[in-house]
């Protein structure tokens, strides 16, 4: 069982598009999903918010990340040798 | 049987050492025999302290009339509750340090003087238990000369392995002996106003003099700087920590345990139940003195203590920084304070002795005491090292442990006055004894150990851990400073008795 | 060694029986007429005194070992002691000598014979021993040793 | 029937026997059976609390009652998964600290008084430091005497709140107070530095990544859970606790975008998700109350799942690096696994822990009127999917193959993981037994409504959307080594510059200062000497001399209070 969900793996590997395309089919049906339930009056939130609101922050989110990295990054030593990370310790 | 004991009992305490110390000075030649009469004797005199304490818990007061005269004529021996903690300590101290002294003693003094020692030992534990127990002002100062005598001698008994040990007993013996002078010059000069020396009496009859009578102030003034000096209050404190330092082991053991704190109690027991704090020096006039200089002791003790190279001077040191601390309570004047002062002495001689026991059974095993020369040494003497680092604790304050209970109550009855800067003051000092432990801490346990020595004065055996007769003492003095951090009912029971009656009677 | 100081030390020798007579004459009349176990002790011991003063530290210490005037201290204390504790143990209180005897009466004169009895001998021992101790006394730390 | 000790007292006495038990199986199963006698015993206690005095004062060391009881049972649960996490560990030092950092915890958990509360408080410290001091190691010195200082102030802070507190009241008793006086202004920075509050949150981020392998487990269930239960029951509703919740969901989730050390990404998104519980308990209706403590539950679990899945691969390959890892499904598939499921469940998908508890503070926070609390705790979810959710398992299990062929985690490992994973998955799909559990009754609440499920699911499919965009258009930032600075710098760098900078001035001025005052000493001590000095005036000792002149000094300014 192990095997074949690792060779189904691998192959998601190889190609990437496929997984976004289908992830994309999935966003799109769960949109029209939310858009039809308010039109049926399932209840009263905005609709198709969640998706949009959560696409753009999580752009945002990244490229500010980025940005921000430009101004935090320091060499990986620069606080020895009084710091730890989750490395084995390296011998000298 | 019971009853004869009660009766008895507040002189047996005493008694039992005192006539024991020349009968093991008359008939013994053997160390040992010796030891274990003392030891036998000190069980006793602890038994019956124990006792006083359960009598008196419930505030009675048990009164003793030597050769049947009844004060104020006669002399008159008063235990309540005050008494009898003191006297349990002191006995206590006495027992955990005999224990302890036997292998100690053996390796650290020449055959010749080991039964010389343990006769001091007993003759100083009887003048302290002495002072704790009488009631008359003028027997008092004969004890506190017995227990300063044999303190002086016991000392001095240090001088075989390091001849500072003599220097040291000569200067405290000029100081004590200064200290008691003035004690006893305030002492005549109450006698020549009141015509008694029953301090009950005295209370009594001060209070029905006129006010403004000089000879009463300058009394007040003598005892009061006569037993600053007995108890090393900043800054009298110079003789301390070279007597601590260089005297034997097992004798650090007992004098940081019980001495200094049986001269605060017999300081109490003059301003509060003699004099009462409405006399002379009182009320404000005791603050603006006794709180400055208690602060000013602790952060120099401290400060001193952090510099120190040698781990008993250390120690030494901080005693006078952890005196600073009961002056303090004492110093606030309140039912709290007194009550804090009262709890952070039991449980300061619980730590203090353990600490001392501990660099004593670092003695036993190597002759420098030097912080550079302790390296690794808990690789070597684990056990040792374990109970050292829990008794420190308790000196640090830290919770779970003896200390912290007597730091919360002191910090908690300055607080209680407004006193926010003393409240900062405890704490800084509490941080300033993390950092001198720290230093034997780190030496001993992450420092790598030094190879030999250069220079070193014999040959010297690997270092072992010490022999269980010294670390038992010393375990069952750790475990009880952690044990009296957790049920506080015996320390902070007393204290509370105590600060109430001293409370009433300085009214 | 040739006699040297021959008044003194004949003068001594005559003195010295007397004085200790007075001694012992002011300790047991002590309950009576002016004196006690501390005078006479100390009368005692000027005894002791004026002979090694004569006659030199070491007749002194033929006459009474070190050793014999350290027993003899902690002897007087003892004595004294016991005598205060046997009231104890006979019923009274401590250093109350009523029980010792028939009588109440009777009882305080043993207790205070036994009593100034201990005191004499332990302060005739300390001040010989005091006096020793500072007449054979040895430069053993040097000035410089400080 | 209080006579039952205490959970926490039992593993505390434990933890001090757990040396004199000889290593391997004997002390693993001591250690595994401690917890289940503590579950044995939270079911036998009754609620009600134990009156005791210390020091003369009322002090209550044990009470338990419905809040107490549901951190109790996960903190079992959670020191039960750790230790069998840590079956193989032979390390007597870890053991200890670990059992006397759980107990230490529980015990906290069931302290009625401050008194008490102080007490574990430290012991917390205490144990746990040695969970990171078990690194062995200059550096691990070093963090863990940092992680120690702040813990210890955390502590002071608490001691000094106490005892004004009980100035101010006259009790010691530990219930709800309001930020009026300064003790509860000192016991809330108290808690918050615990808590992880911003700018007091580094020693987190420092100090986890630090911790061993097994000891990183134990440290992400109980200190900053221990300080959620502390404002969960001293500031409940307090609003000021709402805004700085927000602020902790917010930017951690930047740091744990571009962090390398997964640990530290775990450690960032731990910050992030103690956020939301601070908003549950700053919003204070019983049902925000309800949703922080749920979401403490669940989140302790899926937590140590992720720390745990991170360990393994880091016991396997040695690091916990992205730049160093990747593509390890091959090798590690269970472990990618249970990861994924923990990654669902932090990320709140329908159906896994996270998604119940969370759910209830949102919702608040939309019924309190708060709408931009609302907005902002919804961009967090989004961007906690993103790095707990995406980041961890893509770097550490796809992403590019770093060529490591490893063995997969060994079994007791896996089984840890196994349990927590079902316990993740179980609640998720049966949540009204963890909601009848909670302190405040949960009614007909449900996270199962249309609403919800859509918006959430909708929420994280775009942000997958997002993330695989941002990956196929190159936009994503690559992983590379370094450190990022955070506030720590202040103080680890900067502080430290200029101390030694200062330090190194003061030392020459006072060198030139120290020159003159010798030469003056140099005259007095001469002068001194002649007459104190050997063989002068005043005798051979120099101290008794001057301490009888102190002696006089003394007297005549005693005479003179005197009769003044």
């Amino acid at each position: 069982m192990m095997r074949r969900l690792v060779q189904k793996l691998a192959f998601l590997e190889k190609n990437p598009r496929r997984v976004f395309r289908a992830l994309a089919a999935l966003g799109g049906a769960l949109l029209a999903l939310d858009a039809l339930l308010w039109i049926a009056g399932v209840y009263k939130n905005i609709p198709v918010w969640h998706g949009l609101y959560g696409f753009v922050m999580c752009v945002a989110l990244v490229l500010g990340a980025k940005a921000m990295r430009h101004i935090v990054r320091r060499r990986e030593d620069y606080y020895a040798p009084r710091a730890t990370d989750s490395e084995e310790e390296r011998q000298p | 049987m019971s009853e004869t004991l009660a009766l008895h009992a507040p002189a047996l305490v005493i008694l039992l050492p005192l006539l024991t110390a020349p009968l093991c000075f008359l008939f013994s030649r053997a160390a040992n025999g010796v030891w274990a009469t003392a030891l036998l004797v000190s069980l006793l005199s602890f038994l019956c302290a124990a006792f006083l304490l359960e009598k008196t818990f419930d505030g009675r007061v048990l009164s003793y009339h030597f050769g049947g005269f009844p004060p104020p004529l006669g002399i008159e021996y008063r235990i309540d509750m005050m008494s009898a903690l003191m006297l349990l300590i002191v006995a206590g101290a006495s027992l955990l340090g005999l224990l302890f002294a036997r292998r100690s003693v053996a390796r650290e003094l020449p055959a010749a003087r080991q039964s010389a020692f343990y006769v001091c030992y007993l003759l100083c534990a009887s003048g302290l238990l002495g002072v704790a127990a009488t009631n008359d002002a003028f027997n008092m100062f004969v004890f506190l000369e017995i227990s300063s005598l044999a303190a002086y001698a016991l000392i001095a008994l240090g001088g075989d392995r390091d001849r500072r040990a003599l220097s040291a007993a000569y200067n405290y013996l000029i100081m004590g002996t200064i200290g008691a002078t003035f004690f006893v010059i305030g002492v005549f000069f109450l006698y020549a106003a009141t015509g008694t020396l029953n301090m009950t009496d005295l209370a009594d009859r001060l209070h029905a003099l006129p006010v403004g009578s000089r000879s009463l102030y300058a009394a007040e003034a003598f005892i009061i700087v006569g037993l600053a000096l007995k108890i090393a209050l900043f800054p009298l404190h110079v003789w301390l920590p070279n007597a601590y330092a260089f005297a034997p082991s097992a004798a650090t053991v007992f004098l940081s345990a019980a001495a200094a704190k049986v001269a605060i109690y017999a300081l109490v027991r003059f301003l509060f139940s003699v004099f009462g704090l409405d006399f002379a020096i009182g009320g404000e006039t005791l603050n603006a003195v006794i709180l400055p200089t208690a602060m000013i002791g602790m952060i120099i003790g401290s400060f001193s203590a952090i510099f120190a190279r040698h781990a008993k001077r250390i120690f030494a040191y901080s005693s006078i920084a952890q005196l600073g601390y009961m002056m303090l309570g004492i110093g606030l004047e309140s039912r709290e304070g007194l009550e804090a002062s009262f709890v952070y002495l039991f449980n300061h001689a619980l730590a203090k002795s353990a600490i001392f026991m501990a660099l004593g059974c670092i003695a036993y095993q190597q002759a420098s005491m030097k912080l550079s020369d302790l390296h690794g040494i808990a690789r070597d003497m684990p056990w040792t090292m374990a109970a050292f680092t829990i008794a420190a604790l308790s000196l640090i304050g830290a919770p779970l442990t003896g200390g912290f209970i007597g730091k919360w109550l002191l910090m908690d009855a300055a607080l209680a006055q407004g006193f926010w800067l003393i409240a900062l003051v405890i704490a800084a000092v509490s941080l300033m004894a993390v950092l001198y432990v720290w230093r034997v801490i780190e030496a001993a346990y992450l420092k790598a150990p030094t190879g030999r020595r250069r220079g070193a004065p014999r040959a010297e055996a690997p270092r072992r851990e010490a022999p269980f007769s010294m670390l038992l003492p010393l375990w069952i003095a750790a475990l009880l400073s952690v044990y009296f951090g957790v049920d506080t009912r015996l320390p902070v029971g007393a204290a509370e008795i105590i600060a109430d009656s001293l409370e009433a009677a300085g009214q | 060694m040739t006699p040297r100081h021959l008044v003194l030390r004949a003068v001594a020798v005559l003195l010295a029986p007397a004085i200790l007579l007075f001694a012992l004459y002011v300790q047991f009349h002590a309950d009576y007429s002016p004196g006690g176990g501390f005078q006479a002790g100390v009368v005692f011991a000027a005894s002791l005194i004026l002979h090694a003063l004569i006659f030199g530290a070491g007749a002194a210490r033929n006459l009474i070992a070190m050793e014999h005037l350290r027993r003899a201290m902690a002897a007087g204390v003892l004595l004294y002691g016991l005598t205060g504790a046997a009231g104890m143990t006979l019923g009274g209180v401590f250093l109350d000598y009523a029980p010792l005897a028939q009588s109440a009466q009777a009882g305080r004169h043993v207790g205070v014979f036994l009593v100034e009895l201990g005191v004499g001998i332990t302060v005739a021992a300390t001040i010989v021993a005091i006096f020793r101790a500072f007449s054979e006394h040895r430069q053993d730390i040097g000035q410089e040793d400080w | 029937m209080i006579p039952l000790i205490a959970p926490g007292w039992l593993l505390l006495g434990g933890a001090c026997l757990i040396p004199f038990i000889p290593k391997g199986a004997a002390r693993t199963s001591f250690m595994l059976a401690l917890p289940l006698f503590g579950m044995g015993l939270l079911w036998l206690i009754p609620d009600g609390s134990l009156a005791a005095s210390f020091g003369g004062y009322a002090i209550t060391p044990f009470r338990m009652d419905g809040l107490a009881r549901i951190f109790c049972l996960i903190f079992l649960i959670a020191t039960f998964l750790s230790a069998l996490y840590a079956w193989h560990l032979r390390d007597s030092f870890q053991h200890v600290s670990a059992f006397i950092y759980a107990g230490a915890a529980l015990s906290a958990l069931t302290a009625g008084d401050l008194l008490t509360l102080f007490v574990f408080w430290e012991l917390v410290s205490l144990g746990s430091v040695g969970l990171i001091w078990a690194r062995r190691g200059e550096g691990a010195w070093h963090t863990g005497l940092r992680y120690l200082i702040w813990q210890m102030a955390s502590g002071l802070l608490l001691l000094g709140g106490a005892l004004f507190f009980f100035r101010e009241t006259g009790s010691l008793a530990f219930d709800a107070m309001t930020l009026q006086s300064p003790s509860a202004w000192l016991i809330f920075l108290a808690f918050g530095i615990k808590a992880g509050f911003p700018l007091l949150h580094n020693w987190i981020q420092d100090a986890y990544p630090a911790g061993t392998i097994t000891g990183t487990v134990f440290l992400s269930c109980f200190t900053t859970k221990l300080a959620i239960y502390a404002l969960a029951r001293g500031f409940p509703a307090t609003e000021a606790l709402i805004y700085i919740g927000v602020i902790m969901t917010i930017f951690p989730i930047f740091y744990a975008v571009i962090e390398n050390d997964l640990r530290r990404v775990l450690s960032y998104s731990l910050n992030n998700q103690l956020g939301f519980m601070v908003v549950g308990i700053g919003i204070g209706t019983p049902l925000a109350i309800n949703g922080a403590v749920a979401h403490a539950f669940c989140h302790i679990i899926y937590k140590s799942l992720l720390f745990m899945s991170v360990g393994a691969v880091m016991y396997r390959v040695g690091t916990a690096k992205a730049t160093e890892l990747g593509g390890l499904y091959r090798s590690m598939p269970l472990t990618m696994i249970f990861c994924v499921i923990a990654a669902a469940s932090i990320s709140a998908f329908p159906l896994f822990s996270g998604f119940i508890s969370k759910s209830p503070i949102l919702s608040e926070s939309l019924g309190g009127g708060y709408w931009v609390v609302w907005f902002l705790l919804l961009f967090a979810s989004a961007g906690v999917f993103h790095h707990s959710g995406i980041k961890i398992p893509y770097f550490t299990f796809f992403a590019h193959d770093s060529g490591r062929r490893v063995r997969e985690a060994p079994m007791h490992m896996l089984l840890a993981m196994g349990i927590a994973a079902f316990l993740c998955v179980a609640i998720g799909v049966y949540p009204q037994a963890l909601y009848a559990m909670l302190p405040f009754p949960m009614g007909d609440y449900t996270a199962y409504d249309a609403a919800h499920v859509i918006g959430q699911l909708e929420l994280l499919i775009f942000s997958a959307l997002a993330f695989g965009f941002l990956m196929l258009s190159g936009l994503y930032p690559p992983e590379v080594r370094g450190v990022n600075l955070d506030w720590d710098w202040v103080y680890r760098r900067v502080l430290r510059r200029a101390f030694e900078r200062i330090g190194g001035s003061v030392l020459v001025l006072g060198d030139k200062v120290w020159g003159y005052v010798l030469g003056v000493w140099g005259v007095v001590y001469s002068v001194l000497a002649r007459f104190y000095g050997p063989g002068g005036l005043m005798g051979p000792s120099r101290a008794a001399g001057s301490m009888a002149l102190w002696t006089a000094i003394l007297l005549s300014l005693a005479l003179l209070f005197a009769y003044s």
